[in-house]
């Protein structure tokens, strides 16, 4: 076992929670976005962490491209959900 | 190298990123919190680096540090102001306090409880021996896949499938916004100083996306990260305040929007028709071919992530002169 | 040589997190966001330090694309949106 | 001896990185804030990347480390600037 990896690893998992925690308690929708985000992120960093094979050994290049992917999703994802903000808000505001 | 002060320099790091992720969603104020979340991009940008994943830090570079922050931040303007803290709570506190502080309780918990289960089972992979099946097939097929970057291997020759998916999901991602409405109003032009910046910046992202492309084949970078990069020229010349910002108009933007869905699966017809399997290239076009597809996938991210940002269906040009020559002669509009 | 840049990634990385506490106390949205320059430029920093370290000569290539768009969220923060209507 | 020459810029930019960030978080104001920044962005990232490109003694590598450096100050003048303004702009009211 590689203690890098198991920190990297763990540290995934708390943001994860952290995340999802603030996804689910944040009143603010542009909050619950970025919380959402954050969840992301620690999903990401476990992915490398389980890639990670030592210093000077090549990784494991799949988990490489699930994350790659997965960052231009979540963006575009989050230009989505920001624009559903958007026009929540002007529709409370027409009322 | 000396083990141990490299076991502090990830320790710090480490702290750094869950301090930084606590303290962007422990605020109610929109802006800090979106601030403090680029802090995180950057962070992780050093992390990924560290973990030897710099494919993933080029992309991290791009979008969570860049494209992502600059995509919040203006959605952030948009937001009320915070109010003073005691007027914050007043509404909140007038029936369902209790409720309330239990309920925070005991999602907290069951995060905790998530963590904790996520961590054991991570434990559980980690101490049992790692079965490196899937990278020894990568290394063993990567001199047949057209290219020698594995990751780029991964994503445009050995799981292609996924890829092409990926692209349809950014695709429909934008007709979403499409659906949704109008762009966001434009920037009031750039003073003299970020215009200069402007002026020199955008040619030279421009020219680091070709790089970023052509380098993919080999070494970290492809067409998710050169594509984040055309994007964010794209994002400077807007924040600049120009009314054209290099997307194309009306039906042609369509085009380049599709392009990258388009080529794959006329790629991967085209491949079926000669006999072959769906993208299943012929070791000796696979290099060209992968060239192709990712050009094209380049130009559809590119488009996306600018539309992404735009937040909407842009004006077309020739409309929105109209309408500007219109505004004058009524008022100063 | 290794070890001066590692003492230097750690120097690097103090220097970050002083910037951290900046970012925490505000007080202005304006001095968060120089706290994000600052922290902007150290990753720069330890990216090329660690490409060294590392042997990963991509990371300059990152520290590359950090520094290019080191300027952007400066840019989205300040820059004001036209108001169209009315 | 190239190799110390180079091991001091490097430790030297990491002091001027330090000073900067020191700066920024003691100093009273905005406007003196922004004056610490530019002593990490401009000298403690300069000195440090002279270090490196003395030690890479590669020139491609070099022309790379040169464009980072004047990709950074671009950024932070401008940044700098577009910063300060706003906050003057807020000082005054709009």
């Amino acid at each position: 076992m590689l203690t890098t990896q198991i920190l990297y690893a763990l540290t995934g998992c708390v943001i994860v929670a952290l995340g999802l925690r603030g996804a689910l308690l944040h009143a603010s929708l542009l909050q619950r976005i970025v919380a959402i985000n954050v969840m992301g992120a620690g999903v990401f960093l476990l992915l490398i962490a389980v890639a990670y094979r030592g210093p000077g050994l090549a990784p494991d290049p799949v988990p490489h491209a699930l994350v790659l992917t997965g960052i231009v999703v979540a963006v575009s994802a989050t230009a989505l959900a920001l624009a559903l903000t958007r026009r929540l808000q002007a529709e409370q505001d027409d009322d | 190298m000396n083990p141990t002060s490299l076991l502090v320099f990830d320790a710090l790091l480490l702290l750094s990123i869950v301090g930084l992720a606590w303290a962007s969603l422990a605020t109610t104020d929109a802006r800090r919190c979106v601030i403090l979340f680029m802090a995180f991009g950057l962070v992780l940008a050093v992390a990924w680096g560290r973990l030897l994943a710099p494919d993933v830090a080029l992309a991290e570079a791009a979008i969570g540090a860049g494209l992502s922050g600059a995509l919040l931040l203006a959605a952030a303007h948009g937001q009320p102001r915070p109010l003073p803290p005691e007027s914050t709570n007043a509404p909140r506190n007038h029936g369902a306090a209790g409720v309330g502080v239990v309920l925070r309780w005991a999602v907290t918990l069951l995060c905790t409880a998530l963590a904790g289960t996520l961590a054991w089972a991570l434990l559980q992979v980690f101490s049992s021996t790692p079965h490196d099946m899937l990278p020894g097939a990568i290394s063993e097929n990567l001199a047949a896949s057209g290219v020698s970057n594995p990751v780029t291997a991964v994503l445009l020759n050995f799981r292609a499938y996924d890829t092409l998916l990926e692209l349809a999901v950014l695709l429909s991602a934008v007709l979403g916004i499409f659906a949704l409405g109008q762009a966001n109003p434009g920037y009031q032009p750039a003073g003299p100083v970020f215009d200069g910046l402007v002026r020199w910046l955008v040619p030279v992202l421009i020219l680091t996306a070709g790089y970023l492309l052509w380098v993919g084949a080999h070494a970290p970078g492809g067409a998710f990260q050169a594509g984040a990069m055309l994007a964010a020229a794209g994002v400077v010349l807007r924040l600049a305040g120009r009314s054209r910002i290099g997307l194309p108009d009306g039906f042609v933007l369509r085009i380049v929007m599709a392009a990258g869905v388009g080529v794959f699966l006329l790629v991967g017809l085209a491949l079926l028709l000669l006999g072959r399997p769906f993208l299943g290239y012929p070791p000796a076009w696979a290099g060209a071919l992968i060239l192709l597809i990712e050009t094209a996938a380049m130009l559809s991210i590119a488009a996306t992530l600018v539309l992404a940002f735009l937040g909407g269906q842009p004006q077309s040009t020739g409309v929105k002169a109209a309408a500007d020559r219109q505004c004058e002669g009524i008022s100063r509009c | 040589m290794t070890d001066l840049l590692l003492l230097s990634a750690l120097g690097l990385m103090l220097s970050l997190f002083l910037g951290l506490l900046r970012v925490l106390l505000g007080p202005g949205a304006g001095d968060r966001m120089l706290a994000i320059q600052l922290i902007g430029t150290a990753g720069v920093g330890m990216l090329l330090l660690l490409n060294v370290l590392l042997n990963q000569p991509a990371l300059l290539d990152v520290a590359l694309i950090l520094a290019l768009l080191a300027a952007v969220a400066a840019a989205a923060f300040t820059g004001q949106q036209q108001t169209h209507h009315d | 001896m190239i190799n110390v020459l180079s091991a001091i810029l490097i430790l030297v930019g990491v002091f001027f990185y330090l000073a900067g960030s020191i700066g920024l978080l003691r100093l009273p104001d905005l406007y003196s804030r922004l004056h610490a920044l530019t002593k990490a962005d401009n000298l403690g990232l300069g000195l440090l990347i002279a270090g490196m490109a003395l030690h890479s003694q590669d020139l491609l590598i070099m022309l790379k480390l040169l464009l980072i450096w004047l990709a950074v100050l671009a950024a932070s003048a401008t940044s700098a600037h577009l910063i300060a303004r706003q906050a003057r702009r807020q000082e005054t009211g709009p």
